[in-house]
């Protein structure tokens, strides 16, 4: 039985106070929710501060470059269909530097849960604007606060069909624990935004900012229905609903690609025979 | 009797079917014995524009293309006018009757009477074969290969053959130009630089390749999703070259042997990867198939122009391999060897070819299936230290590779600077260990340089040095030079890096005049061979027009 | 009397102020007549970790720091053991007593005393201000001036402040430090390089930057956005570093003198632009700030070791000017200088700076802004031949620019290869000429390069060669063997590229021992030498650790 | 009074039949219709059959990379707002790519035209599926079809509050060339999506299966009604949907920066005196 101490504690380069503890703790508790352990599972991630994740759990990691996690984790998913893989990256990553990515990720339906940890700001680069930020964030390089409208992640997943789409807040651990439990096992592309203050440069969407409007989507909620879906994905300034949003069944990218049902794809030798016949057709 | 070397221009509009004809008509040769070279020249446009695919067929094995035409097959009346001045003396001109265009080495071909609209260029196939002395039924053979052995259109194609063969085997012996007779020799392959490229990599077990379509590169990707299946590999098309490579990357990480292939404005896009893989230390493949740039550039024609920009390609410093394969052979095994040393070294090697050689058809021995070297992941070694570390710090630089998720072992990589164990680290004392020891691969890649090739007499009164595609150009006009009484060698680099000077210098230093041949305007493997050995290259040929470079046209800038 | 000079380390976790109070010690150093240069050195993190400000103060002119350190100033406990190795016999430690370090060496601070929490830090400015000797009354203008005049902060900053000179003002002689006292100089400027940069380029008329943030390049956009409403300019950051450098090419198409700066990683992923650039003949300016590499590597560290890459970038052939400023006066001027060229000579040029530099604050004589030469900005030329041409092939290489819009006259500009007029061509004639005119500009280029600096007696026994940042220690280094009675000499390449050997290469020659100091593996200036001249460096001094090169450094390797 | 002729006629690159003459006769007459002259328009392209159209028009032509035109153009109106720029290039330029641009200037509402010729298939690069090609398309890159659902522009478009977002025919000129007149005249950015057969490469999509399905929104339709426009974006099989789909006026990024309000940057000199005063702040 795989045990939490299994993913290991490590001391983090993380401000004191700081969102991303409580989603790193998060993710531990769905891993052993999930019964998974260590050595099958791969984190990908990109650079920022979220990105510096996967350092912290006990894990096959691969910490690529910024915005680039998606394409990584795609090509591990189809080289080990037996890889459960899980990208972890702020919002300047996945919505920023990798959005055309993220596109084709959902696109893909590959079987990736990807958390985007969502602090309304770039964190490692010292406080710019990030492609979540708000009208009016004030920033050093956004004087008048960021010159674009901010992304709707959830509303252009479901408006893509996403095949899973969900929102959490590291604020509500427990709550995001399964939520995250509920991306790992889902079979095909699952997105989760998770909220979460940056004490050192977001000080507009606090823990506190967060907290008052974060509500759980009810019990009611069907996650299935797109309409709700839609109008669930736009509500924001006053309430922020948690929970699974969208979700929608359809075969894995992977499903595509014949090879990778013989498993990984590592094993497999050169059919010598196989070979001649292919060379054969040029002769 | 019968010529020993003919060279066949096909020229018309794309979309007329020249990519499917010229194929068919090189197999049929190939078939029938002969070498060929293919020089195919079309344009960035689907319909209309001016296209030619050139065959120069041969008793004798050949490795350039020449400019002269001895058999000219005008698809339209544009391409006589184009081509006529290429003809030899003797040379003839295949047109439509029907183009009305005139003259005594004209045969007006009816191709009304011969073959109904579709089927015309089966026709025109059938008459050129049969004029240079091609067997019907070998012919016939080869295009039911390619259009399949049933259907309504068979029938017609085979038709369309017969009459054009009866109509062209009834013509005065002044039209026919055929090839002296040669026996058939024992199956022979019939490839592309690019098909190569994707042969040898199916050959040395890659299984994962990531790609956004990009002229003349595609059809590596192309020949891979062909075997796909057959081969256990999966092909991606990305969303754009940056996933290609990211892609690749992370399949390689997983433990397949990775590739991508692209051309200079994709490559462009990837050269950030090109870094991380060096960083992570993950092996793969990067096939450049360069073409006239800057940016855009001429997307169809040829170049050599991206050596430098592929060997320092990436922020910080790693150690990589660059091959420049000659021929389709070399197209087969470099890439085999760029496979092996990506494993073996863990990081990026690479293939650099040109829009010339890809699309270059040419006669080649089958391989030796069972005879290939097995191509080592060297992967999840037998032996490592425990706790595994990544990259701990090997006396060879090469740390014990494991693969994720198949042992208990977990497997970190990390594009920061890292500990050992594959977690970023802000130590210097460990940067300075890693930086070292990512170096020390460079002398194990060094010591399995494939050594550039030197022909021809020692002490050379001229010494022709070239790279890559321009291989057999180059030992013509060697040869040619040979013939006139000059002491001319050659000194081909079919790897431009590492480039290990003791294997080369002296032959520099010894002959009286060396010239640097290359398909770019600035010199750049002659700025190599100054920055690595001190020796400059004295002249230079240059060729950056768009066309590959011909044995004639280095004879010609030799001489001004 | 006082020191000559003093080297004040101030040391700490992230977001302990180290950033605000450095500048603020640096400034009132330079007023008060000063000569300063600064080494930063931190992690990539925003809390915690182990970062440090250090400040060679001199009454003398200096441009290297140097390792020594002679006040420590302790922000925890950890710097304490980190750094006391390195303090001079009579060096002394200021800590906080909280902290409980002890010796002869440590001043121990009653913060508690002296300030409330968040004050402490300016009274930890104030002890150290006053043990060097500094003014009361000038620290205090110069945190006024950080802090502005008004509020409640500004009366506590400055309480805090009185009080540390008034406890430190009563201590013994021992623990005090002061500088040599200077007369107060005119005005001049505290400035590090990437201020320096952007102000150079707000100077010479640039008006567009995009960018993308990436340490150690961000101060420069963000330099820009404090000065772009009073100076017009238009500053975004853009979605992605690709983004970036095209935005600044439709911007610079449209006339406005553009800009971009990144680092490796960022770079990277805009050398499509590059070639794109250079195919279109679009000024821009590129800055690359250096950090170590590959990949993520060490994002807050400094390096050299993208030269290659910069110089080599971008799919196929084009002019470049490619500038490596050695001091903040340098990247002033010779941004200046790469906007100038980039316009006039329509392409891309380059700046290559480090973290080191862009990081280090040294006093500057102030500009005369009335005496800066304007840059032109070569477009709208009164004369071309009609009808307009973008690309009419000048001798000079140097085709007419027109803005759209401007006139009737249209302006198409295409990645493709193109006729005279803009328009994408497959006329290989067409490309030949225009191969040619654009490679005719490096003439141009060639003739106004700045020339490497020599500096020292001639036919030197040791010649020690540098670029960029390293300027300053590679000349204290050999100032100092020059002191040991050795013949020194130096040889500092301002701009890298073009290289025109005339201007050197007997320099190199006639020196008995060259060495070329870089901070990067693998020798990239002594490699480019080579590649130029044909001749080789004979050794090489290496930093690869992320710190910058230093005299001591310098001294060290040469003796090993 | 600027004249259809003054647009020029050209010779093209392109297959007889092909969709794009069409679209380009459009654009004239679009051109013609918003009184603009050769000279105060901007054709800003990237790579492919689409992206040769501004070569075949008398205009002000900036032919980039594949994928970027977007970024080229926004740089172009920053610098100078009085040129009317517009955006030519394909399905595969602007949804693959450059998908990231595509979400960037949505969201900075940038006042730049783009019109998207797409064909559901890489034309120039010999067929290949493009993001747009439907499930089962067959080439030889995808010889079960593509492994990605299709990119739903549209419907992107309008869940992200695009400010404009129409979508034509080739087929339906005069329709597309009103549609392309009133993208034109639109402050803020306009996304054109305009349908149209590639008779080489796409034998599933031609003219008449658009012909067949392609059908004019009625009078009555509300492009200001959220809703609407969402349901709208989803049809597709049997029926689709011309016209302006969804419209909502918004600042134009532009004029968030104050020196572009003074005009064209080329224009603007170094002001000395305040170069003075900048640099006394370093002192
Ligand atoms: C290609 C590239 N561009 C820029 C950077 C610099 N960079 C590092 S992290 C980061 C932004 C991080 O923001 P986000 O993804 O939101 O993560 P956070 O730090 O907020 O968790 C940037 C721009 C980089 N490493 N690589
Ligand atoms: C960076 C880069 N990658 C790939 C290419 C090759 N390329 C040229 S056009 C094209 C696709 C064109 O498709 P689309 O945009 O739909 O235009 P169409 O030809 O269908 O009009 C590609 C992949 C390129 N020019 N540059
Ligand atoms: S900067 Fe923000 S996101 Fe980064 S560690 Fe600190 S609080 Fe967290
Ligand atoms: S290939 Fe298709 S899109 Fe391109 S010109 Fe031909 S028909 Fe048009
Ligand atoms: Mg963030
Ligand atoms: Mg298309």
């Amino acid at each position: 039985m795989v045990k939490l101490e299994d993913y290991g504690k490590y001391e983090t380069a993380w401000c004191p106070g700081c969102g991303n503890f409580a989603i790193v703790e998060a993710v531990k508790k769905a891993l052993v929710a999930s019964a998974l352990e260590p050595h099958q599972v791969l984190f990908v991630s990109g650079i920022g501060q979220a990105a510096k994740a996967p350092h912290y759990l006990n894990a096959n990691v691969f910490n690529g470059l910024h915005g680039r996690s998606l394409p990584v984790a795609t090509g591990a998913r189809l080289a080990n269909p037996d890889l459960k893989v899980i990208v972890q990256s702020g919002d300047g990553c996945n919505y920023g530097e990798g959005g055309n990515h993220l596109l084709a990720a959902i696109r893909r339906n590959v079987d990736v849960t990807t958390l985007v940890h969502d602090n309304l700001v770039y964190g490692l680069t010292k406080g710019q604007a990030s492609p979540t930020s708000e009208e009016g964030f004030v920033t050093k390089a956004q004087p008048h606060g960021p010159t674009a409208e901010p992304f709707n992640a959830i509303a252009v997943a479901v408006a893509m069909g996403a095949s899973f789409v969900a929102r959490g807040f590291s604020g509500e651990t427990d709550h995001l624990a399964g939520l995250i439990e509920q991306a790992i096992a889902w079979r095909g592309f699952s997105l989760v935004d998770i909220l979460h203050p940056c004490v050192s440069f977001n000080k507009v969407n606090t823990f506190a900012w967060f907290k008052k409007r974060c509500y759980p989507l009810p019990a009611d909620y069907d996650p299935t229905d797109f309409d709700a879906a839609m109008q669930k994905a736009y509500e924001w300034d006053e309430r922020i609903p948690l929970g699974v949003v969208y979700r929608k069944e359809r075969d894995p990218f992977e499903t595509r690609f014949a090879p990778t049902a013989r498993g990984p794809l590592a094993g497999q030798e050169v059919d010598r025979a196989a070979l001649a016949k292919v060379l054969e057709r040029y002769a | 009797m019968g010529e020993r070397e003919l060279t066949i221009l096909i020229g018309g509009e794309a979309g007329q079917g020249l990519a499917t004809l010229g194929p068919i008509l090189c197999k049929s040769l190939v078939r029938a014995g002969y070498y060929v070279v293919v020089t195919q020249s079309y344009q960035s446009r689907i319909r209309g524009g001016h296209n030619t695919f050139a065959v120069r067929a041969s008793v004798d094995e050949v490795a350039a293309s020449g400019e002269a035409v001895d058999v000219l097959a005008a698809f339209n009346e544009e391409t006589v006018g184009l081509h006529r001045g290429e003809l030899t003396p003797a040379g003839i001109i295949i047109a439509d009757g029907a183009f009305g265009v005139e003259g005594e080495d004209v045969l007006a071909v009816p191709y009304e009477e011969l073959a109904e609209g579709r089927y015309r260029n089966v026709a025109a196939l059938g008459v050129v074969a049969c004029l240079v002395g091609l067997d019907e039924e070998l012919v016939a053979g080869v295009v039911e290969g390619y259009f399949g052995k049933k259907g309504k259109a068979v029938a017609e194609n085979r038709e369309a053959l017969a009459k054009a063969f009866a109509w062209a085997g009834a013509l005065e012996p002044r039209y026919r130009r055929p090839l002296a007779a040669v026996e058939r020799p024992a199956e022979r392959l019939t490839l592309n630089g690019n098909q190569a490229i994707a042969l040898g990599a199916v050959s040395a077990g890659a299984k994962f390749c990531a790609f956004y379509p990009m002229t003349p590169s595609t059809s590596i990707p192309l020949t891979l999703v062909v075997h796909a299946e057959e081969m256990g590999l999966v092909v991606e098309q990305a969303e754009d070259e940056i996933a290609a490579i990211n892609m690749a990357l992370g399949a390689s990480y997983a433990g397949a042997p990775s590739m991508v292939a692209t051309s200079g404005g994709g490559f462009a896009l990837m050269v950030e990867g090109v870094s991380l893989a060096g960083m992570t230390e993950t092996p793969v493949v990067v096939v450049v198939a360069q073409r006239p740039g800057p940016a855009t550039g001429l997307p169809t024609r040829t170049e050599q122009a991206d050596l430098e920009f592929v060997l320092r390609a990436g922020h910080g410093e790693f150690p990589r391999a660059v091959f420049a394969p000659g021929d389709v052979e070399e197209c087969f095994h470099l890439t085999r060897k760029a496979l092996e040393l990506a494993q073996k070294f863990q990081g990026p090697a690479f293939v650099l070819t040109d829009q010339f050689l890809a699309d270059s058809f040419r006669a080649v021995e089958p391989f030796d299936v069972d005879g290939l070297p097995p191509v080592g992941s060297y992967a999840a070694p037998a032996e490592f230290a425990e706790p595994y570390a990544r990259y701990a710090a090997a006396e060879s630089g090469v740390s014990p590779r494991l693969l994720p998720g198949m042992s208990r072992n977990l497997v970190v990589v990390d594009s920061d600077e890292h500990t050992e164990d594959g977690h970023l680290t802000e130590d210097l004392d460990a940067r300075v260990r890693q930086v070292e020891k990512r170096r020390r691969k460079e002398n194990g890649i060094r010591a399995e340089v494939v050594p550039p090739v030197y022909e021809g007499p020692a002490k050379a009164e001229v010494l022709l040095v070239g790279w890559g595609s321009s291989k057999g150009a180059v030992a013509e006009a060697a040869a040619d030079l040979g013939g006139n009484g000059a002491k001319a060698a050659t000194l081909h680099f079919p790897q431009v890096w590492p480039l290990v000077p003791e294997q080369f210098v002296e032959r520099l230093r010894e002959a009286k005049r060396v010239v640097c041949v290359e398909g770019n305007a600035t010199g750049q493997l002659a700025r190599l061979i100054r920055a690595e050995t001190g020796f400059e290259v004295g002249e230079r040929v240059s060729r950056y027009d768009g066309l590959p470079l011909t044995p004639e046209y280095i004879l010609r800038e030799l001489k001004t």
